[in-house]
């Protein structure tokens, strides 16, 4: 096991290079900043731009700036933005304890939600209970994202006046945001929980496990759960990984300061020291992540350890 | 050596069994039902919802038979546009899912098969692509490529080919180990046929149920690329569109976004039922 | 006394006055930090930092009778050097690597007269000289804090002269201002003010409605109806500096003659788009600027609609019924999304068909527009701060600039030139509606209308004097 | 069908009634094309402190009726559609399970009457370890804290003669072999001092002498807490020694039932009859030099039928070896220490060789987790080597091409362990069967490759249309043949058949046996019989060889192995054989003893063993013979 997850240490240095050389070249291929910072002004010549770029170190070869990147990550220092000089780090710094808040919940509450719903409706497969179920959490995926979210402000904050809208103070302000990724994720969490379920509620353990007198609720949380964990924990793991980085336009929406926005801006920017900042560190966690999952296979199926 | 079979005549069929069937029945209508109207719309709105109107702009449904489902802000009929606007939503969800799916199974049962170099390989490929931001991708992909119809199925490929690879090296991964897969490699059943006759059946039930609702994500997908500017052509109606389109008239007029979500919840309705009529149909376990 | 509550859509992330060029800047810069002169809501220059000024030596010297008794927030003197090092630095290494430098190049240097007065030496005319010098590059700045601090530092925690001082900046989510007791102009009246950076106008909208912020400066247009019906909220539109036009690709197709880019514009309904879609938040014009500028000619009309004559003109041109042309414009902008479909709606119906195509703002912007890698038509929009034409028609119509990939009129060049190097501003008015009215015969453009600006205000806030440039100066300001 | 009508089981010794009476239980599955009735009719009584067998048929409805006892069909898709289960709970009092709540069912089950199921190894959850899923019950219903409920797993496993058991409560079942599975079972069914205990072929996977250890383990049980034991086999002597009353079931009906003397001494019912004429009997061979192949007692239209003449079994082509195993050594790294480095191994198979010749059959018998199944699976090439070399028909194993590999997985055929496990879930057992044979281009033709499966079907005494049927849908002795019959479809040389006739009633494993010699006659085939059932090896082996503790501790002919054993292992196997005489008990001291542990530190390696000829090719361990 050290030695797996030494190995893996190694292979995430080579993913974050890949990772941030791709995106610090796609991002220069996409724009050049010191247009965009001239934009504002009345006339600009080729010089004001050559001097902007040279203001910026961009004057430099590609991969002397790349190599000059790496050098600064390796030390802590993740560069300044070109808007306006702030600190990537303390930007970044600012930004990841709202984004993990963010994700750990809505994760969190949408496992506590489609879990026992996902059984549910696999115990009584074809009844009532299950088309039910089925069918509203379908609701979650034939609206996007950030249509469930403005209906939640309308409701929970401009009707009813209970959570703030927008902004990041406080656990209320957790409330929504989290919500509106919990039902979207919970769509897809259900149905996989039902499906995998019902192909272990078949097994003959379970049969065994119901002989012995145990209550419903430790066959299947217990006993049929833990079988069927691997879609499941390959999924959470995914969404985790689309909650670091991908849901901008929820974050847009509540304005949340997260990572997903603060990359956004910078895309559109260009503001090649903050989206490189912060792809490394989204880079980090979902290499992270993925270990996690992976060392979680072994554990939900020890079979899988065993080689 | 046998207790024979009773004959069917009086035998009352199971509950599980009837639901069966009204299930692939429900879901092929609604399914079907869905493309019909879907591809008979250019017939029945010959103008393809596109004659605007701007003085009829944004009337309520269920108020007059000529805008059964109200207008827009540009006073297009919304009822034309949901039904043209589905011939591109679902062409775009069904391709990209289908490319997506048969992309990120091939590899995620080469990887979990195989593992070793392979699975190593694939998936820090994995990894990378999912440490990618999306937007990046996308503001790289179509800026450099254009922002076509075949461009942005093709993106959508790219950016979700890794769900189904991980999901399915997992699954693999504790399928392999089972002894039925032993017994098979034991009397010298070839990869190929291993992973069609063995892996595959056993994996594939979480797998259908990602494909049918990765049907929803992508059409929605296409509403979150215009959120941000990359969409299509916004004379050509979608459903993505026209749910980014509709979000600025949530207080006001609801109707123009909530009708392309209820087409799109018809269609992924449809086709989950019939997914998990599939599903079904592939164990013949779960006869619970 | 109280706190009023101010959304923008925007962080600067810098609040040095020589790093940006955003509104967003102007919407807090403007309280932190005073010109020499300032512009007031209603577009007037009056004394600011200087008491008076007047041109000497045939325009080429401008003498400033400095304000006495004036400090900046952290104690330090205002005099004399402070500006010297205000434009040294703006003129210098420095204001290089920004974007402000480049509106400041006629003046060639600054000159200490006493401590009170200062010269501007200038090396070319600059009708627009003393607007500018009420814009963002020109403020104020403490020589001593900079020095010791840094420019970095400076950035990050601003001192200026203004009502309001820098109290407390999370990057991207807030920002907060106290008041300055000690100020010029007189002490405002709010204690504090706190600005939220809030990107989606809808989502500014809902804090609006739940009583979060007093002042939103990005509200969707389709909720302006629905936040005027709410009794404690008020919309106030006005007149703004944003004019917007599809801007005709010369080069390409049918575009290139003249007539039928005349019959396009005439093909189209600009009323009836201003009054529906942008429900009556814009108004129509003639050249590519709004009724605030300067050089805008009231007695210019648009063209008419008239899609029958459009029809007729088009048929004369030789073009096809069914011949199509791209249009490309910002994607995310919703509200032009629907008004660029309108465009197309419209043109269909003399038979020309239009296929939009969205793009990522700045790639349209910083690529497709200054490489001319545009379709026929293109969404051009532009918020001249200046209010004068010359600073848009220059950027717009000069050869080889950024906007203007495609013309290269000797006529209009000649035009622009004369009426940059005259400091006779009757002269200059004279020259500018010339311009216009060649632009519009020459149809470079199909202008389509000058935005409002609009706010959505609550109405616990009173006095807010709102500008229609977004640059907020809450002196006078109350809440309940 | 002549069904002799129950008639009252002896008096119960309490004046309290039967613990249980089953009265005219029917149990229906839905099928494709109708309905299965899999139990019809069937009443019977267990009392207190009382051992009823089930004996029968394979597929006759055994399994089926356990579960229904306990309400487990309602989840396998059965339904209980006709009569009672009344159930004198001590606890909760008379009444009928089949309309017992779900909730009442759930405080009996485990409790009160609790279940060993008949394939161990589907009926452990993989996920979780052997300690913990003993110790659920026990927290369940005896209140016990975590640790006590450890603690008191940790002496259950000891009590089934678990060796290690401190090691197995935190392993994963996957890594115990078949026996040591089955004795986890038992351990949990035992957790809770059931009132009933329903045991389905509990001993199928274990060596005799455990298997003797642990009827004595049930016995002392029942002695102490007037258990009843409700127990099914097919192993006429085990029903000997353990019942007092016997059901016979046949074809989902029961034909007799009574007293076990009665039913030994004077069967009524013809396959009552053909049942105990087809046990096999230790020592029936005595004095012969080769096995032979015994006239086949069959039931035909009510009437018994002897079939074929008895053959001696001389196949054996001794001039080449076919398959030689030298110095094989397979081990497994069980604990680790921080930096990955295994510290502790499981000696699975330890420098074990041996040969077998064409048309040859050699028995592994030996110690349940001796390592048998692991020899078979590594020959298979499923688990790697740790050293040792295989060679067949002369050529090494490890320097093969890939194709003689492949042509190997054709030649070579290994029968696992667990039937259940080995067959996949989602295909038809047809699919199955014809899988070998697709996989290596045996048949092209689909329609001669159906013909063959149902052929094959038939042959294993199960009939074609089973082909359309799935592996959950039939019984464990009918999984069994049908794992047989996929072995055989592929034409092989050599099968390795691990415990395959195990789960069969004697006269279906007459038949099968029977087959298998005459497939062996007639194409020289080579048969590695791992088994624990000696009256089969006689049967059938022409060597034996005999395991423990992964070594090879005695090897020679049948005649040595029986009638001249030397080994004290061997010795003490063959006591312990049950006899099926009513009656009959097996000499106690002879199953007392250490239970010797497979897992050894990394660098103390177990003694290796040399073996002597004391025989012309009859070898034993020297230390013995010393
Ligand atoms: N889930 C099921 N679906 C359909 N048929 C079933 C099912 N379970 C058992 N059967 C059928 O019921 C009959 C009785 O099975 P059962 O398992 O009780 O046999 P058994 O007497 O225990 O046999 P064995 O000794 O081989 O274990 C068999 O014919 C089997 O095919
Ligand atoms: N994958 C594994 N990991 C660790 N130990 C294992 C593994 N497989 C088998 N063993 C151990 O190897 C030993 C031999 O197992 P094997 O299955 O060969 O026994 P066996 O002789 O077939 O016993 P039985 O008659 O009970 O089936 C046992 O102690 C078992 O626990
Ligand atoms: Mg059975
Ligand atoms: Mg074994």
């Amino acid at each position: 096991m050290g030695g797996f997850v030494l190995k893996r240490i190694l292979q995430a240095i080579f993913v974050l290079l890949v990772v941030t050389l791709f995106v610090s070249y796609a991002v220069r291929l996409s724009g050049d900043p010191a247009l965009m910072l001239s934009q504002g002004a009345g006339s600009v010549t080729e010089q004001d731009l050559q001097n902007i770029r040279a203001g910026l170190g961009l004057d430099r070869p590609f991969l002397v700036q790349y190599a000059d990147f790496v050098r600064g990550i390796v030390v802590g220092d993740f560069g300044r933005s070109f808007m306006g000089g702030t600190p990537v780090r303390g930007l970044i710094a600012d930004a990841l304890p709202a984004t993990l808040a963010l994700a750990f919940v809505s994760l969190l509450l949408s496992v506590l939600v489609s879990v026992p719903l996902g059984i549910h409706a696999a115990v009584n497969k074809g009844r009532g209970v299950d088309q039910v179920i089925r069918i509203v959490s379908l609701v979650g995926l034939s609206f996007p994202n950030f249509w469930l979210a403005i209906m939640l402000v309308l409701l929970l904050s401009v009707t009813l006046q209970l959570l703030p809208p927008s902004g990041w103070d406080g656990p209320l302000s957790l409330v929504m945001p989290a919500l509106t990724m919990a039902i979207i994720l919970s769509a897809t969490n259900v149905r996989l929980v039902r499906t995998a379920m019902l192909e272990t509620l078949s097994s003959q353990y379970i049969t065994v496990a119901r002989s012995k007198g145990l209550a419903e609720r430790a066959v299947l949380y217990k006993h049929a759960l833990r079988n069927c964990a691997i879609p499941l924990i390959t999924y959470i793991g995914l969404q985790f990984g689309n909650l670091i980085g991908g849901i901008v336009v929820v974050e847009k929406v509540f304005n949340w300061p997260g990572l997903g926005t603060l990359a956004f801006d910078a895309i559109s920017g260009r503001d090649y020291p903050v989206l490189q900042g912060t792809v490394t560190v989204l880079a980090l966690v979902i290499v992270a992540v993925n270990l996690l999952v992976d060392l979680a296979y072994g554990l939900v199926d020890p079979r899988i350890r065993s080689k | 050596m046998q207790p024979a079979v009773l004959p069917t005549a009086a035998a009352p069929q199971g509950r599980a069994f009837q639901w069966r069937s009204l299930e692939f029945i429900a879901g092929a209508l609604l399914t079907g039902l869905m493309v019909l109207l879907v591809l008979l719309s250019v017939w029945i709105f010959p103008d393809r919802g596109s004659t605007m109107d701007l003085a009829a702009r944004l009337s309520p449904p269920f108020a007059q038979w000529a805008h059964a489902l109200g207008t827009d802000p540009l006073g297009r009929d919304v009822l034309a546009r949901v039904l043209v606007g589905g011939r591109i939503s679902l062409m775009v969800g069904l391709l990209s899912t289908l490319g997506a799916s048969l992309l990120g199974i091939t590899i995620g049962l080469v990887a979990g098969y195989y593992r070793g170099v392979w699975d190593t390989i694939l998936m820090r490929c994995v990894d990378v692509q999912l440490a990618l931001p999306f937007i990046l991708i996308a503001l790289t992909f179509i800026s450099i490529l254009g922002g076509g119809l075949g461009n942005i199925i093709v993106f959508m490929i790219i950016s979700q080919w890794v769900q189904f690879a991980r999901l399915v090296r997992g699954l693999v991964l504790s399928v392999r180990e089972r002894e039925y897969v032993q017994a098979a490699r034991a009397f010298g059943v070839r990869d190929l046929s291993m992973v069609r006759h063995h892996i595959l059946p056993n994996v594939i039930g979480p797998v259908i149920i990602l494909v049918t609702l990765n049907v929803a994500n992508n059409i929605l997908l296409e509403s979150s690329l215009t959120f941000l500017g990359l969409g299509v052509d916004p004379l050509i109606p979608s459903w993505g569109g026209m749910l980014a389109d509709g979000r600025t008239y949530m207080q006001t007029a609801w109707w123009v976004s909530v009708f392309p979500g209820v087409a799109i919840m018809l269609t992924v309705l449809g086709l989950n039922l019939l997914g998990d009529w599939l599903r079904d149909r592939l164990d013949p376990t779960g006869k619970l | 006394a109280g706190t009023l509550n101010v959304a923008l859509h925007q962080d600067p992330g810098n609040w040095d006055p020589i790093a940006t060029f955003l509104v967003s800047w102007g919407a807090v810069g403007s309280q932190v930090f005073d010109g020499l002169i300032i512009r007031t809501p209603d577009m007037k220059l009056v004394p600011g930092l200087a008491t008076k000024w007047e041109f000497t030596d045939k325009n080429t010297k401008l003498r400033f009778t400095l304000r006495p008794n004036v400090k900046f927030h952290d104690g330090e003197p205002f005099d004399a050097e402070a500006v010297k090092f205000t434009f040294d630095r703006l003129l210098g290494e420095e204001g290089k690597k920004g974007p402000q430098q480049s509106n400041y190049t006629s003046i060639d240097k600054v000159v200490v007269v006493n401590p009170m007065t200062v010269d501007f030496i200038l090396k070319s005319p600059d009708p627009v000289l003393l607007t500018k010098l009420a814009g963002y590059g020109a403020m104020i700045v403490p020589p001593k804090y900079i020095k010791e601090k840094g420019s970095q530092f400076f950035g990050m925690n601003p001192v200026g002269t203004g009502p309001f001082k820098f109290s407390e900046y999370k990057p991207k989510i807030a920002l907060a201002l106290e008041r300055n007791p000690n100020y010029w102009g007189g002490a405002p009246k709010v204690d504090n003010l706190n600005y939220r950076f809030i990107a989606e106008p809808a989502t500014q909208a809902a804090e609006l409605q739940a009583g979060r912020i007093d002042v939103a400066n990005q509200i969707p247009l389709s909720m302006v109806e629905t936040l005027k019906k709410d009794s404690k909220l008020a919309v106030l539109s006005m007149d703004g500096p944003v004019a917007l036009a599809l801007r005709y690709n010369t080069q390409r197709g049918i575009m290139k003659d003249k007539e039928v880019r005349k019959a396009l514009t005439m093909a189209v309904d600009r009323d009836a788009i201003i009054k529906t879609i942008l429900l009556g938040n814009a108004k129509p014009i003639a050249s590519f600027q709004g009724v605030l500028s300067f050089g805008n000619d009231p007695s210019m009309k648009p063209l008419p609609f008239n899609p029958a004559q459009a029809q007729a003109m088009l048929k004369k041109a030789g073009v096809k019924p069914g011949t199509s042309i791209q249009l490309d414009f910002r994607g995310p902008d919703s509200n032009f999304r629907e008004v660029a479909q309108a465009v197309a709606g419209y043109l269909q119906a003399v038979g020309i068909t239009v296929s939009l195509k969205p793009y990522e703002t700045n790639v349209l912007l910083n690529d497709i527009i200054p490489n001319g890698k545009t379709g026929e038509m293109w969404q051009n929009q532009w918020g001249g701060w200046t209010f004068d034409y010359d600073n848009t028609a220059y950027a717009m119509y000069y050869t080889k600039q950024r906007w203007n990939p495609f013309d290269d009129d000797a006529k209009l060049n000649a035009l622009l030139h004369t009426q940059r190097n005259t400091w006779d501003q009757a002269a200059r008015k004279q020259t500018l509606h010339e311009i216009a009215r060649y632009v519009a015969d020459q149809a470079l453009e199909m202008p389509l209308y000058s935005l409002n600006t609009v706010y959505g205000l609550n109405k616990r806030a009173k006095n807010l004097d709102l500008p229609a440039d977004g640059r907020f100066r809450f002196v006078n300001a109350t809440v309940e | 069908m002549p069904a002799v009508h129950p008639a009252p089981l002896n008096a119960a010794p309490q004046a309290a009634g039967p613990l249980l009476s089953v009265r005219s239980l029917a149990v229906e599955f839905p099928v494709p094309g109708g309905r299965l009735r899999a139990v019809d009719g069937l009443s019977f009584d267990v009392s207190a402190g009382r051992t009823l067998a089930i004996v029968g048929e394979s597929g006759s409805g055994k399994s089926v009726t356990s579960q229904a006892i306990m309400r487990l069909t309602d989840y396998s898709g059965g339904e209980i559609v006709d009569g009672q289960i009344l159930f004198n709970s001590p606890v909760s009092g008379p009444q009928d399970l089949r309309l017992a709540s779900e909730e009442a069912m759930r405080s009996i089950r485990g409790n009160e009457i609790a279940m060993i199921f008949q394939e161990p190894m589907t009926s452990l959850n993989p996920v979780f370890t052997i300690g913990n899923q003993i110790a659920e019950t026990l927290v369940l219903h005896q209140h016990m804290t975590a640790a006590q409920a450890r603690a008191q797993a940790l002496s259950l496993l000891e009590l089934v003669r678990l060796p290690d058991a401190g090691r197995l409560l935190d392993a994963y079942p996957h890594t115990l072999s078949g026996g040591m599975r089955q004795r986890a079972m038992i351990a949990m069914a035992l957790a809770c001092k059931p009132a009933l205990l329903i045991a389905d072929e509990p001993t199928t996977a274990l060596d005799v002498t455990i298997q003797a250890q642990i009827l004595n383990i049930i016995r002392e049980l029942q002695r102490e807490l007037q258990t009843a034991v409700m127990f099914i086999t097919h192993d006429m002597g085990v029903v000997a020694q353990m019942a007092d009353d016997v059901v016979v079931m046949w074809r989902g009906r029961q034909v007799e039932q009574g007293p076990v003397d009665r039913i030994f001494h004077h069967p009524q019912h013809p396959y009552t009859r053909a049942l105990l004429a087809a046990v096999p009997k230790l020592g029936s061979q005595a004095g012969l030099a080769l096995p032979r192949r015994m006239p086949l007692v069959v039931l035909e239209d009510g009437q018994l039928r002897e079939v074929g003449t008895e053959q001696v079994q001389d196949t054996v082509d001794a001039s080449a070896p076919l398959l030689s195993v030298d110095q094989l050594t397979t081990r497994f790294d069980v604990a680790h220490n921080l930096l990955g480095r295994a510290t502790h191994r499981v000696h699975a198979v330890e420098a074990v060789s041996f040969e077998i010749y064409p048309g040859e059959t050699l028995a592994l018998v030996g110690e349940s987790g001796s390592g048998k199944s692991t020899i078979g699976k590594t020959l298979q090439q499923l688990v790697q080597a740790t050293s040792g070399t295989v060679r067949f028909e002369g050529k090494e194993l490890a320097g093969m091409h890939a194709q003689d590999r492949q042509r190997l997985r054709q030649e070579i055929q290994y029968i696992f362990q667990d039937p259940y496990a080995s067959l996949d879930p989602r295909k038809t057992v047809g699919f199955s069967i014809a899988e070998p044979i697709r996989t290596h281009r045996l048949l092209d033709d689909p329609r001669a490759v159906q013909k063959r499966v149902a052929e094959l079907l038939e042959c294993v005494g199960l009939r074609p249309e089973h082909a359309q049927r799935y592996p959950h849908e039939f019984s464990g002795g009918q999984r069994q043949r049908i794992c047989i019959a996929r072995a055989l479809s592929c034409n092989p040389r050599l099968v390795i058949a691990d415990e395959s006739v195990s789960a069969l009633d004697v006269s279906v494993q007459a038949q099968i046996i029977d087959l298998m010699m005459e497939l062996q006659a007639q194409r020289g085939l080579s048969y590695l019989f791992i088994t624990h059932d000696m009256a089969v090896v006689e049967k059938i082996s022409h060597r034996v060889a005999v395991m423990y503790l992964g070594q090879i501790v005695e090897i020679g002919s049948r005649q040595d192995i029986f009638e001249r054993p030397q080994h004290p292992y061997t010795r003490k196997l063959l006591a312990a054989v049950p006899v099926a005489e009513p009656g009959h008990r097996i000499d106690s001291r002879l199953i007392q003893g250490e239970i010797p542990s497979p897992m050894r530190k990394v660098g103390h390696g177990p003694e290796i063993l040399r073996l002597v000829e004391v025989n012309p090719g009859h070898r034993v361990a020297q230390a013995a013979v010393a």
